[in-house]
């Protein structure tokens, strides 16, 4: 079990994340109400919406952290995501940054990128791995990139918070997936920093798919080309920032009745 | 930073094993002989061991007074084995190798003893046993000064079949789950047999150690006893007789009706428990606190007055002597006139001074160490408990019996020789 | 740089090679010498006391290395390995009895306790067991196939935490119960004593104990030696991140099931070899090595040497035993206020154990800062 | 049985007062039943049955009671400082010296009980007869069938009458008569006495030769309806025995958890040393006891009162020393209080032990807490156990109320929800720890006041309790006390009713496995909330 790759990722329709009337409830409380979401290959998908509204549990339906109720989640055409656990969804391309930096605290930054570099993880081979000069400038070029390299010896607890978050987006390239989902990657950062995420995220679209949950609406306005809003666990609106923006439900959700 | 821990810490592993290594091991010095208490003093033993442990000292304290063991004065070397059955084993080692003591007075449980037997061989050390126990074995290392199972069990059910003992006819042998009950009960079985009593007549239970709760028990009991006149025989170890007894006399079991003979049950045992429910239950020992002799009156005095010098909680308010902690007394005193017969410590020497000494027991009893098996030719009584916690004696056996540690209910024993197997055949 | 010397380099430093010669030398010659040639009148002389004792309390240090392996690198704190130490003790104990042959009081070939309770033959349990090798083998198969099917299901269904701790602990106390029963064909409460030899060997001679002693001196080293191994590769690495911070892990596409059963496994194997090379040294084994508490003394064990050490389990094994031993033999009445304190102490002023407490020392006579000890606190 | 004969010796003192005191009753006869081996004591007994003498009732009861005494050649009733004169009823003072007991064993208390039950069939009291005759229906010998007869004829009580005919027919059941036999095995069959099977059983089955004891065809089929009958009634009883007894052992795993419920659920501690503050307890109950038996004998039943708020103190005291001093540094580091709460264990243990000694010592139940209620006629439900029911059901509820209703239990919820908000919010969270933490002792030292009426008090008490707790807290739920009431007694019904089939060691085993396997199946325990996964 554990590492059998069921199919490769097919996006043959262009399609690389289809969720279908997907519920999910917690002892009588509906997380998450018949949401359904595509999202194309190469797309920079923003998420928005107000506390509770599904956003974090619907990650976990992607990552196979929640099982759901109901509907059906495909990465690709053929990758049935409800039927696989946490590591086959990250093995087949799916990477993930929690809301809450989190990273190995007590490992080096340049440690950390390791364990997530994209390599055979199954144990016998683990157990022997020894890094060759390619992975070590595989790991170099993401310090650069991440702005970690002077610090790459230090344990990770000892960083910054921005540099926490960074490091953790540095651990999600270093995984090379092809869907990318990011639980508030900005929050926490100076205005310099949040600047150079967005950059980021902009050059990563397009090879990769990006799915991003958001507070600042500022950053989400610098970066989204489509922003979907969830409420009380389904879509309520979808589309360019401006047109979500005048939409009168939005409005109401934001505001309160 | 490991690394550099690594040699702080063989640093520190060398000076604890230094401090160890640099006790002294001294021999019985000017006139000093070093005695070995073996007793639990912690851990779930310790409930029944550390008055043992008490008696022992007082013995000691008293033979001092007199003027020691052949004019040496005996140093007691008191260790804690804690209830842990490999520790009794070091300790052991320590005592003979290390302390070099001429001779230890130790170990309650059957494993604890079992643990300890093959470092008193190795070492030809000498070993005191005072509990009672299932028998089975003779080592010429040791001597046992508690009963064998003739001394104690097949008595109490002789007098429970007799028209007296209430005439039992069904039985139900309750015990904890380890081997002095479940040989004590299979030696009974035998015995019940040659009886003419027939397997459907005959219930064996067992519970495991520390077993609190005792409902489902007794409401079997109570069943099993309606298929006629009905004993229970309960090797329950020390610690869950009080739930036990306290389930029987809430449900209403009385004396009269089921008559319980406990083979482990004393006056110490009795002192957790409310009694009046219980009058009429029966316990057989080789003593009971209540024997009224000369011996026996003295004895329980200097106890009492020895708790209440010494200040040892609990007796010194009410004082207890029990069966063995006489057992551990006439050891003792058995063992300074062997001594002094043999006009030396040597193990051999001594040993073989023990055989047929007498010593006036507390019970009134003249005991007789056998010539050749180890063991106490003791008396048995029977003792019915009193509302004070007491016992009052019922029945006793008209003179001293003598043990057999090879029971003859058990196949292939009569083959058994009835002495220790010599050292040569011992060999490997 | 050859892989063979840069793994030696990565296990120790030039200091820490030297101080593990200095432990061999010390096991292995040393000891023996001073216990084997000099005479026993000579102040030299190492009696066989001690060479039991440490003998017993090295068995005790891989039991506590296993530990740290599990609960130090991979966050899973076992209340239950004294069971697999005991079915090792057991495994090796079936052997022994079966070299006692008609040696035992009945003269028969089965075990006292079995012609006690009227059994005719071995039951199955006791298939094979004569044969050294086969019992060679259920050391380790025993505690390692029950580690690994206990470990696959708990760990699938990510049962943590204390609930973990919690199950391990019903599982060594019903183990226990169970061979506590005379039925169950282990001896009962007595389990087996009065081992007479070993693969032919008197079990009793100095030469027998002795080369038992170093035995377990080398398993010892090499449990070192491998623990250290591991936890300095990838794959510690990885147990390291699952104890700090599983789900990302598992978001790494890591499938931590396959590790911590793999850690598990390996550290019930190890306990099991303790356990085998305990029971002829001290003579003894029977059902209360099961028991509960002595399971949570092996953590103890751990987290007063340093916890996430293998040298600090190693040393708290050590030091607690050697503590144990000394305090009942001189304040019998009294050791358990001093272990209980000791515990209490440590806790509370000594988090990294014994050895971060050596750490500190010398970074205040280095006049440093103290490292900052573990950034992170464990995640229990 | 003892209350009993001391009614009725009451009653015979009461009587005796009118009777010319003059009197006596056969000096030979008590003689005989003080000085004679057992046999001659039992004639004695069967002398005084038949003729019937009430006076002779105090005597039998005081050998019952062992309170008989000889003087030489004089026989005494002592009790306490007081003796009379058993023949003469003349009280004697000063005590004589050198007193003997007469020692009676159980056969002899076994005539005496039924002999004193035949002496006041006919006593004026309803009470007094209904147990007379209660006491007879299982233990009448042949001697007494014509008092029994001569008491049916006067009975009214149909109660009474219908034990005495049950007497009168286990006399019957040897009588040569075949109607009479048939008669006798039909009225046994209506009742539900387990000693009425003892006397049915012989009559079925076979002597050693082969031949039935009963030789009549149809009495022996009489004897198997009414046996069948019995035996019917008789199951009702063990199954609601056995629905009691675990009812009853689930009561006392909740009290012995529920106080970790709180200092290891809500708060996080993994208090080692749970079990040992259930036995300060213990100890603090045997202590108040003991004040009450020095200073207040009077009262002496109702030092529950006193030893049950004492217990509470007490183990809260511990508790909140030692959160004070050593579980306050630890907070956050759950498997550190582990280790520190195993030393403090260690600790209390060996204080005991040095404080009151290494051996158990005696705790006794009030009288109104000895004994049982008997509900049928097999199945006696011992009052002790149903107190302790009741009072685990109080203390449920005065927790729940406690945490509900009081401004204490609003912080402690808010402290254990989210620490950081709480002490926000101005609530003074290292005051509320010390203080829930002491709630959670407090409640261990109730369940150690309740074991004691049960069981053992010993240093060790706590040592058998301690994983049990932990395993009805986990199986439960973590941090759920409904959860802790539904799993301790879920696992105490499993447990007795595997017990009733396989013993208890089995059962033991079976449990444990069986919360492994639950475990497995809903890893949070029984009562785990579902909800958004916490992220690292």
């Amino acid at each position: 079990m554990g590492h059998v790759v069921t199919g490769e990722l097919d996006t043959t329709h262009g399609t690389i994340l289809y969720l279908d009337g997907i519920s999910v409830s917690f002892d009588g409380f509906k997380a998450l109400n018949d949401l359904s979401l595509n999202i194309d290959v190469g797309e920079l998908r923003c998420v928005i919406g107000p506390n509770g509204a599904g956003k974090t549990t619907m990650m976990d339906v992607i990552t196979g952290r929640t099982r759901p109720d109901a509907g059906r989640a495909y990465f690709g055409e053929t990758i049935d995501l409800a039927r696989m656990n946490e590591a086959q969804i990250a093995h087949v391309g799916i990477g993930r940054k929690f809301q809450k930096p989190t990273i190995f605290e007590r490992h080096s930054a340049f440690e950390n990128l390791e364990l997530a570099m994209k390599t055979d993880k199954r144990v016998r081979k683990t157990l022997f791995a020894r890094l060759g000069a390619d992975e070590r400038d595989r790991i170099a070029d993401t310090l650069r990139l991440i702005r970690l390299d002077p610090v790459a010896d230090r344990p990770a607890g000892l960083l910054s918070h921005g540099q926490k978050q960074w490091l953790e987006i540095g651990m999600l390239l270093m995984q090379e997936p092809k869907l990318l989902l990011l639980d508030e990657p900005v929050a926490g950062m100076s205005d310099d920093e949040t600047e150079r995420t967005a950059e980021l995220f902009l050059s990563l679209a397009g090879q990769h798919s990006l799915v991003v949950v958001e507070h600042d609406m500022a950053f989400v306005a610098r970066i989204a080309r489509k922003v979907t809003v969830l409420h009380e666990g389904s879509v309520i609106a979808e589309g360019p920032m401006k047109t979500v923006q005048e939409d009168p439900r939005v409005i109401e959700v934001y505001l309160g009745r | 930073m490991k690394r550099r821990t690594f040699t702080k810490t063989l640093a520190l592993m060398a000076a604890a094993a230094a401090i160890g290594l640099g006790s002294p091991a001294l021999h019985a010095q000017g006139k000093t002989v070093k005695v070995g208490v073996l007793h639990s003093l912690s851990g779930t033993m310790a409930i029944s061991e550390t008055v043992l442990k008490d008696v022992a000292l007082m013995a000691f304290e008293e033979i001092n007074a007199q003027g020691g063991v052949m004019g040496y004065k005996i140093e007691p070397v008191v260790v804690d084995p804690a209830s842990n059955w490999p520790l009794f084993a070091e300790k052991a080692r320590q005592l003979i190798s290390q302390d070099k003591v001429a001779v230890v007075f130790g170990c309650w449980t059957s494993v604890s003893r079992k643990s300890v037997l093959p470092v008193f061989e190795e070492l030809n050390g000498l070993l005191f046993y005072p509990v009672q126990y299932e028998g089975e074995e003779i080592s010429r290392n040791v001597f046992y000064t508690g009963a064998a199972p003739n001394q104690q069990a097949i008595p109490a059910v002789e007098y429970l079949m007799s028209e007296d003992g209430g005439g039992a006819k069904r039985w139900f042998l309750l015990g904890t789950d380890y081997v002095y009950p479940r040989t004590t009960n299979k030696i009974l079985r035998a015995f019940l047999h040659s009886k003419g009593v027939a397997d459907k007549d005959i219930a064996e239970v067992y519970t495991p150690f520390g077993h609190s709760d005792y409902q489902t028990i007794v409401a079997n009991i109570k069943k099993f006893s309606a298929g006629g006149k009905t004993a229970v025989v309960s090797t329950i170890n020390g610690d869950s007789n009080v739930p036990f007894y306290k389930e029987l006399g809430n449900q209403g079991l009385k004396a009269t009706d089921v008559p319980v003979v406990a083979f482990s049950v004393g006056e110490e045992e009795l002192r957790g428990v409310d009694t009046k429910p219980l009058v009429g239950h029966l316990a057989a020992w080789n003593y009971f606190m209540s024997i009224k002799s000369p011996a026996n009156e003295a004895f329980t005095k200097k106890w009492a007055a020895y708790a209440k010098a010494h200040n040892i909680p609990g007796h010194k308010d009410k004082p207890l002597t029990n069966d063995p902690m006489e057992a551990t007394y006439i050891g003792i005193y058995m063992w300074k006139q062997a001594v002094e017969k043999a006009k030396t410590f040597d193990v051999a020497q001594v040993t073989a001074a023990m055989a047929g000494q007498t010593f006036t027991a507390p019970s009134g009893i003249t005991s007789m160490m056998d010539a050749k098996n180890h063991h106490l030719h003791k008396a048995v009584f029977i003792g019915e408990v009193k509302a004070d916690g007491q016992f009052n004696i019922v029945w006793k056996t008209k003179g001293p019996i003598k043990a057999q540690p090879w029971s003859p209910y058990i196949p292939g024993n009569d083959k058994k020789k009835d002495e220790p197997a010599l050292m040569a055949e011992k060999k490997m | 740089m050859g892989p063979l010397t840069s793994t030696f380099t990565r296990l120790y430093g030039t200091k820490g090679w030297l101080a593990l010669g200095v432990f061999a030398v010390v096991l292995l010659v040393v000891i023996p010498l001073l216990n084997l040639a000099v005479p026993e009148t000579s102040p030299y002389h190492v009696s066989t006391y001690w060479v039991t004792l440490i003998g017993k309390i090295m068995c005790y240090a891989i039991v506590a290395l296993a530990m740290d392996l599990i609960w130090g690198y991979c966050g899973i704190l076992s209340l239950g390995h004294g069971l697999f130490f005991a079915l090792g003790g057991y495994a090796m104990g079936m052997y022994l009895m079966r070299q006692i042959g008609r040696e035992g009081q009945y003269q028969s070939d089965l075990p006292d306790f079995m012609v006690f309770l009227d059994w005719k033959e071995f039951p199955w349990q006791w298939w094979g067991t004569d044969h050294f090798l086969w019992a060679a083998f259920l050391v380790v198969a025993v505690p390692g196939l029950l580690a690994f099917v206990f470990g696959y299901f708990a760990f699938r269904s990510r049962v943590k935490g204390v609930y973990f701790s919690i199950i391990t602990q019903a599982l060594t106390f019903a183990a226990m119960l169970l061979f506590f029963r005379n039925d169950t064909g282990f001896g009962g409460n007595n389990g087996f004593t009065d081992f007479k030899r070993i693969l032919g060997f008197p079990i009793t001679t100095p030469e027998t104990r002795m080369a038992l002693f170093a035995l377990t001196g080398i398993v010892l080293i090499v449990a070192l030696l491998v623990g250290r191994w591991l936890v300095t590769s990838k794959f510690g690495r990885v147990l390291a991140a699952i104890r700090d911070a599983e789900p990302r892990v598992m978001f790494c596409g890591y499938d931590t099931v396959h590790y911590k059963l793999a850690i598990w496994t390996f550290s019930a194997v190890l306990c099991g070899i303790a356990g085998a090379l305990y029971v002829p040294q001290v003579g003894i084994i029977n059902p209360s090595e099961m028991s509960p508490a002595n399971s949570i003394e092996i953590a103890i064990w751990v987290a007063i040497g340093g916890r996430g050490t293998l040298v600090g389990a190693v040393a708290g094994a050590g030091l607690v035993n050697g503590a144990k031993s000394y305090f009942t033999q001189a304040f019998p009445e009294y050791w358990l206020f001093f272990l209980g304190l000791l515990f209490i102490l440590v806790t509370l002023f000594l988090p990294n154990g014994v050895v971060g407490l050596a750490a500190k020392l010398r970074a205040m006579l280095a006049g440093r800062r103290p490292a900052p000890a573990g950034v992170a606190e464990e995640t229990a | 049985m003892r209350m009993l004969r001391n009614l009725c010796l009451m009653l015979i003192v009461a009587t005796a007062a009118y009777a010319p005191a003059a009197a006596a009753i056969d000096r030979a006869v008590v003689e005989k039943l003080a000085f004679g081996d057992t046999s001659e004591k039992l004639e004695a007994i069967a002398v005084l049955v038949t003729e019937g003498d009430p006076r002779a009732a105090p005597v039998l009861a005081a050998l019952a009671d062992g309170e008989l005494q000889t003087a030489e050649k004089r026989v005494l009733i002592v009790k306490g400082d007081r003796a009379t004169d058993a023949v003469t009823g003349e009280a004697v003072a000063p005590l004589p010296a050198g007193r003997e007991d007469v020692v009676a064993n159980n056969r002899l208390r076994r005539e005496i009980g039924s002999a004193l039950a035949a002496l006041r069939v006919r006593a004026p009291d309803r009470d007094v007869r209904l147990a007379a005759a209660r006491e007879l229906s299982d233990s009448a010998d042949e001697a007494m069938l014509p008092l029994i007869r001569k008491a049916l004829e006067l009975e009214k009580d149909a109660e009474i009458r219908s034990l005495l005919e049950m007497a009168q027919a286990t006399l019957q059941l040897r009588s040569p008569d075949r109607v009479t036999r048939l008669d006798a095995i039909r009225t046994l069959g209506q009742s539900s006495n387990p000693s009425m099977k003892t006397l049915l059983l012989p009559i079925v089955s076979k002597k050693p030769d082969g031949a039935f004891a009963e030789p009549d065809e149809a009495v022996r089929a009489e004897a198997h309806n009414s046996l069948k009958a019995i035996e019917g009634r008789l199951e009702w009883g063990e199954r609601f025995g056995l629905l009691f007894a675990g009812v009853s052992l689930g009561s006392i795993l909740l009290l012995a958890a529920l106080g970790l419920a709180i200092t290891y659920g809500l708060m996080g501690v993994i208090n080692m040393a749970h079990g040992e503050l259930i036995m300060v307890g213990a100890y603090a109950t045997y202590v108040v006891q003991n004040l009450f038996r020095a200073y207040a004998p009077d009262v002496f039943d109702w030092y529950l009162a006193c030893a049950v708020p004492a217990a509470f103190a007490v183990s809260a005291a511990v508790g909140m020393v030692l959160e004070r001093t050593v579980i306050r540094w630890l907070y956050g580091r759950p498997l550190e209080t582990l280790l520190a709460t195993w030393g403090i264990s260690l600790v209390l243990i060996q204080a005991v032990r040095t404080i009151f000694g290494a051996q158990n010592v005696q705790v006794e139940n009030p009288a109104f807490m000895s004994g049982g209620i008997q509900v049928l006629s097999n199945l006696v439900l011992p009052w002790n156990r149903i107190v302790i029911v009741i009072f685990a059901a109080a203390v449920v509820t005065g927790i729940w109320l406690l945490l509900t209703r009081t401004r204490l239990g609003l912080f402690v919820r808010g402290v254990t929800q989210n620490r950081a908000m709480a002490s926000c919010v101005g609530v003074p969270t290292s005051r509320v720890d010390t203080w829930a933490f002491g709630l959670g002792s407090g409640i261990a030292g109730l369940a150690g006041c309740a074991l004691s009426q049960i069981g053992n008090v010993g240093p060790d008490l706590g040592q058998g309790y301690i994983v049990d707790s932990f395993m009805v807290v986990v199986f439960g739920g973590v941090g759920q006390l409904a959860g802790t009431i539904y799993a301790a007694l879920v696992l105490g019904m499993v447990n007795k009713f595997i017990e009733s089939w396989s013993g208890a060691v089995i059962a033991k085993i079976a449990v444990l496995v069986f919360i492994i396997f639950f475990i497995q199946r809903r890893p949070q325990g029984m009562f785990a909330l579902r909800g958004r996964a916490v992220e690292a």
